[in-house]
């Protein structure tokens, strides 16, 4: 055991009614990895990355960050740890505006008494920072003080792209991230996802893109029917025989105790 | 492409007050044209006055209904509280502050009953004010006996007071009301509590997954909102000079449609509450104007019922043509 | 309706039912507590049931149902509407039960066995009256705080204060007519809300005695309290108190508790012996003024004080 | 994956009508063991009889709450229908069964009102139901002149009379308001319109983009419900005997509690309309009950809150575990 | 002349407040084509195609169907005439089933009287029909009764790209169809669609993915800032190129009156 996974897990369990969505399944994140989750529609990817960013509570099974035992009761516990997380399909508050969407749940106040006794918000420098921080990931708007229901599906997600990626101090995580955008958008998001990398810090990349994931992952998690079937190095496997892995046309036997690359996140 | 803000009067033109306002101004022109008492600034303080409870009551029932819930229970909670502060301090329990304090509280356990049944049960918000209703009008009455209160102690009507403002006599009670506007405007526009209140009522999974703890904050809202119907109760009894176990039986639906009528939508998420300001002013306006013009009561009704549709509609096909 | 045979056993109490307009109204709060203390000196079992608002109809004609259905001997009942309970009253005669109106008539009147009640058209009369030699022929400006629309006794006492005072409905003298519910912060703003229509108003007839106290309210924010005559009905111990401390100028005493007793006594009656009683009983109204205008029979606030309710 | 049908005890527990009906069962057991009287075909009939009215009006509630509506002003609609229709017969204006079909129409004219007005113009459905509460309210007492109709001819009481089924009375009111629900569970269920009330409940944008004309659907459903409404009029006339002007006033919360009760969400999509009868059936049989056991009114006033609460609880626990 | 398009627009405008969303966009579909419409998030894809389907109303501009003007007031109007879309983020109806889904809005009633005076629904021969088309979907899913709103986001797609294959008879419009598909079922997806262009139906596919619009597209309409600013044959260009044109790196001559490529359409 040289390394301890950033984020592991063993045997999560989560039924909804008479569903399985998660059948025992494993979960190991290196430092400083980037981890592609794929798997087919309903292998309980989202169900995954949900049970280990407090989400939802899975019915049984452990999760440890760092080695530790963890319980996050909610996804502000494991934003308190510093792990940031894209959900599917829920990323964003329609009626505010961009740059309320981007420090919800963590707004600026004004510095001095007025922050501290009055409470008030510092909407000029959230505004700026959003700015900033949309800049960065080169995503087009006409204002920040829109309304995100008026943008297009794949400048919302820009946005909570752009959220995670600013305020992650430990994990981010991201549950296709760039499955409503652009090409030249979904280039921005995989730059940035490279560039988070490269501050050391690990990414969970749920996607069903392919050139994406070997473009990215130095590691690939198979999920198949509620479990994780294989741990893969992209380098040793092509594409044709990850999809066949993912579908289960082909089965590899699994190295279970070390995860199978564990030191190829490095880079 | 370059960030640009939106130029100020489209901003403008799309707030949700600007058609509740326009209603209002049209309505205080008509009236001042059709009688001669309207335009005055002793019948716009009396208008204030009459509106102030259920102004009140309705800034409780905006914040409510931006988390996307209702409450049918406000106008029997401000019943009980007026009751409890005026019951404990005429009978000698309390000295009269810690009387009213005593009542605030009540108002306070009631909301955040109604919170705790809503975020802990998740039960559908109109089904459990429906039930809170019954159950502390029931109470209110057992609790007095059915027995108006009076004979109050100063601190008690000491709102209903006036003092001179431009020659004019304003209450106490009104300038705490619009005090009150105020602080929730501000909380509500200024504060992260207020950005989450929106965002709750947005989308409670966005809100949730976005890391604000939608439970407690749903809570917080019905239980400052149960307090905010204290202060109501406090204005009723200084208002009134009496603890009144009759109070409030029609005030939920009139304070929701002072919201309604100030732009805030039913779904949640968007509005204002100096619309509901606007709102209450507009439903006081007609009824002052009305009976000035010495219209039946019957046809009040019916007139009331004509402009809160007429409103709606106005302020629906103006936001329209900004879209 | 009307199935509900008679199935109780001869050794539980004989029932009786009260049925009031409202169950939050002190006057029918009063009504109960009367008819449960008769009840108990009787050593009868007492229910009780009430429409939701005054008016409610359908929530009186249930609760016969089902105290027919639970066995009663007899029903007290105040209509909230004295013609629409008719056909309900009918039925539960036809089932045995004896059936008497307190306080209000059914219309018609013999529609129930028997009634004890008060006249609200006096009682109208007598404050209408009081008002018109109070008044001694200065120009009236009349405010009047109603009840609601549609509902009888507000309608009688009206039309009686009218009657009273010698003018008919349309009379240039009544300068502001409002519905009030009888709710005090509504008897308030409406008057507000005349005398900002006519500041002249000095005479003002109320419903009830809450009513009455919002308009004083209002007098008082005004400096109007002095000079304006207010009148009311029901003779609540507030209200006398009101009198007292010449908040209300007279208002027309109502009974009741001598209603209730009156009531559980016959039907006791009734379920010992078989008699029933028939007819109307006037339980009296009596005006309260402790300012005697000349030609009025009134009684003063300390013989209303000693009789109030409430 | 093969397809595989949901086993059937599953399926059954996952119906949202077993917590009501459990509710149901629960209470009549009770009240069996509690009074002597309750437990009898004719105080059954009785309690059908008492409900049949709201039970009437709550299946236009339900149809409107099914599509993400409300209706406040039903209870307003239905006293308007039955004045209406008594006044034309008793006044001579039309024979009896032209002036209830006169009423019936009436009342299909206000729901097509609502319908316009929510559709048309896209006012919130709460807003145009309140605003329609106060107007049919003030036409009702200008048309009646607040005279309540009596001396019907027979037609308007036939649906009164009863006739015998096992020893017990029942009346032909209640055989029309049981067949009304089985006719729209069946219209609800088995048809193309009741599907697209579904779809149009859960998302009016999925509807209108699979091809359902969503205006016209929602005004069908206003209209439809306002001659259910107008059903409960000529119901309520018959087990009454008058016109009453006064009729109604708290039918409109008393109806949503029944719908409520029966496992229908106020959010839209979800429920059954024989639900609804069950959730009518248990406010009934507790007002009965209660009635029976001698409980003093104010008190069953709070046991009915409580009890309200206390069934959507019991419902949502049950639905939570078998999620 | 020798083609007419089957469907065809000229200047549309859509307007939204003040944000033009369509500034004077045109539209040839070929018969029996696929063609791919792309562009960046927020160039007005969405908006174009809505305003073809009768979605929205366009402020401006026209819109011929087999060369005759036509104006849809409702989707209702272009689906009688045999236009079928999936709709970016608008497919389903949460609550109800999968089978009532895909038969939303033209419900089969049983036959015969039951059917003409009692509207019955014909409920075993939907989920019958339902399954089949699934099943050529090859999407799995536990059972055909199960409320959409349990299915995972992929699962719900499959759905309505089911329904719309299952009921066109003139045009297919896709709005992103694959975008939250898994390798498997996009896969599918493009079968489908070759099999749809096989039977001679013309199909417009919105794609941010340019491995399958290469894969499939006979012609490409590139969507720019609310107008059309190009339209290529994939086999002229490359990736890389088509790209560049895409987010305004390159400009090429548009030959408007005639589709660039316009027989490159017949397989
Ligand atoms: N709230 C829920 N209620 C019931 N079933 C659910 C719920 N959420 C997920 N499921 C079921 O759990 C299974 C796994 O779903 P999940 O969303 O985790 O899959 P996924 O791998 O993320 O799929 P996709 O690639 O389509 O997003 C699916 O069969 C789905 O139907
Ligand atoms: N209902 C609306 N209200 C206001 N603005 C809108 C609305 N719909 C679209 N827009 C605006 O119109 C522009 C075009 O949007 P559209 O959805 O057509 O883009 P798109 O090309 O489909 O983008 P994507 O690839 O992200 O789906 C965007 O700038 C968007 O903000
Ligand atoms: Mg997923
Ligand atoms: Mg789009």
């Amino acid at each position: 055991m040289t390394t301890t996974p950033v984020l592991r897990a063993r045997g999560l369990v989560k039924r909804y009614g008479h569903v399985t969505a998660l059948d025992g399944a494993d979960f190991d994140l290196m430092p400083g990895e980037v981890l592609a989750v794929i798997g087919d529609n309903g292998a309980g990817k989202t169900s995954l990355i949900k049970a280990l960013t407090g989400a939802v509570q899975p019915d049984e099974g452990e999760i440890l960050l760092d080695g530790r035992p963890v319980r996050f009761r909610n996804p502000l516990d494991a934003r308190k740890h510093g792990i940031e997380t894209v959900y599917q399909d829920l990323a964003v508050a329609a009626s505010l505006d961009i740059a309320t969407n981007m420090f919800l749940g963590r707004e600026l106040r004004k510095p001095g008494p007025l922050g501290t006794i009055f409470r008030l918000l510092d909407k000029k420098r959230m505004r700026e920072e959003s700015a900033r921080h949309m800049a960065d990931l080169k995503i087009g708007l006409r204002s920040l003080t829109q309304a995100v229901e008026t943008l297009s599906g794949g400048q919302r997600q820009g946005v909570a792209v752009a959220r995670a990626v600013a305020f992650a101090s430990h994990v981010i995580v991201m549950d296709e991230p760039t499955a409503a955008l652009g090409v030249k958008e979904s280039g921005q998001v995989l730059d940035m996802i490279k560039r988070v990398r490269d501050r050391g810090l690990p990414v969970v990349l749920i996607s069903h893109n392919m050139p994406h994931v070997f473009e990215l992952a130095d590691r690939i998690h198979v999920q198949r029917l509620g479990r994780r079937v294989a741990q893969l190095n992209p380098a040793d496997h092509d594409m044709a025989e990850v999809v066949a892995i993912m579908t289960g046309a082909l089965q590899v036997k699994q190295d279970e105790s070390v995860p199978a690359a564990k030191d190829a996140g490095l880079s | 492409m370059p960030v640009i803000e939106a130029t100020l009067p489209r901003r403008l033109l799309s707030t949700p007050i600007v058609g509740p306002l326009a209603a209002l101004l049209a309505a205080c022109v008509f009236f001042s044209l059709n009688t001669e008492q309207f335009l005055s600034g002793g019948n716009f303080s009396l208008i204030i006055q009459q509106v102030m409870v259920v102004g009140t009551l309705a800034i409780g029932q905006t914040l409510i209904i931006l988390t996307a819930g209702i409450d049918l229970s406000n106008g029997a909670i401000m019943a009980f509280g007026g009751i409890v502060m005026t019951k404990l301090a005429v009978d000698g329990v309390l000295p009269p502050l810690l009387a009213i304090a005593a009542g605030l509280a009540a108002c306070a356990v009631f909301g955040l009953a109604n919170g705790l049944l809503v975020t802990r049960i998740s039960l559908p918000p109109f089904i459990v004010t429906l039930g809170m209703l019954n159950v502390v009008f029931a109470l209110t009455h057992i609790y007095s006996q059915d027995q108006t209160v009076t004979e109050l102690p100063a601190a008690l009507t000491y709102l209903g007071e006036t003092f001179r403002l431009g020659g004019t006599n304003v209450t106490y009670g009104s300038l705490v009301a619009i005090l009150l506007f105020l602080l929730f405007a501000y909380l509500l526009g200024q504060t992260a509590w207020g950005r989450h209140v929106y965002a709750l009522g947005n989308s409670p999974d966005v809100a949730r997954l976005s890391g604000i703890r939608t439970q407690r904050l749903t809570i917080s809202v019905y239980t400052i909102a149960g307090l905010v119907y204290g202060i109501a109760a406090l204005l009723l009894v200084s208002r009134t000079g009496v603890g009144d176990p009759q109070a409030g039986q029609t005030d939920n639906l009139d304070s929701i449609t002072a919201v309604v009528l100030g732009g805030t939508s039913l779904f949640g998420g968007r509005g204002l509450v100096i619309g509901t300001l606007v709102g209450a002013l507009i439903v006081g306006v007609f009824r002052n104007g009305l009976q000035l013009m010495g219209v039946p009561s019957i046809y009040q009704t019916l007139i009331t019922g004509i402009l809160v549709i007429l409103a709606v509609t106005v302020d629906q096909l103006s936001r329209r043509r900004t879209r | 309706g009307g199935n509900g045979q008679d199935t109780s056993t001869e050794t539980a109490a004989a029932k009786v039912g009260l049925i009031t307009k409202t169950e939050t109204n002190p006057f029918f709060v009063k009504m109960k507590e009367g008819a449960q203390k008769a009840a108990q000196a009787e050593g009868m079992e007492l229910m009780s049931a009430a429409g939701k608002f005054d008016g409610d109809n359908a929530s009186q004609i249930t609760a016969i149902e089902n105290m027919v259905a639970a066995g009663v001997k007899g029903i007290l009942i105040t209509p909230s509407d004295t013609k629409a309970i008719v056909p309900a009253i009918k039925k539960a005669r036809d089932a045995g039960v004896l059936v008497i109106a307190l306080d209000t008539p059914t219309d018609p009147q013999d529609a129930t066995d028997a009634l004890f009640a008060t006249d609200n058209l006096k009682a109208g009369e007598l404050i209408g009256q009081y008002a018109k030699a109070a008044m001694a022929g200065k120009p009236a400006k009349i405010a009047t705080l109603d009840l609601a629309p549609g509902v009888t006794v507000g309608q009688l006492r009206h039309d009686g204060f009218l009657k009273g005072f010698g003018i008919s409905e349309g009379d240039p003298s009544i300068v502001c007519s409002q519905d009030t519910q009888g709710d005090q912060s509504k008897g308030q703003t409406a008057m507000e809300n005349c005398l900002q229509k006519a500041p002249d108003i000095n005479v003002v007839y109320t419903i009830n005695e809450p009513a009455a106290l919002g308009a004083h309210t209002a007098l008082k924010a005004k400096g109007r309290e002095k000079d304006v005559l207010v009148v009311s009905v029901d003779g609540g111990c507030t209200g006398v108190k009101a009198v007292q401390s010449g908040q209300i100028a007279a208002t027309s005493q109502q009974y009741p508790l001598k209603m209730a007793e009156s009531g559980v006594k016959a039907v006791s009656a009734f379920a010992k012996g078989g008699t029933k009683s028939s007819g109307y009983t006037d339980t009296g109204v009596t005006l309260i003024t402790d300012k005697d205008a000349t030609g009025v029979e009134a009684e003063d606030t300390a013989f209303g004080l000693a009789n109030c309710w409430g």
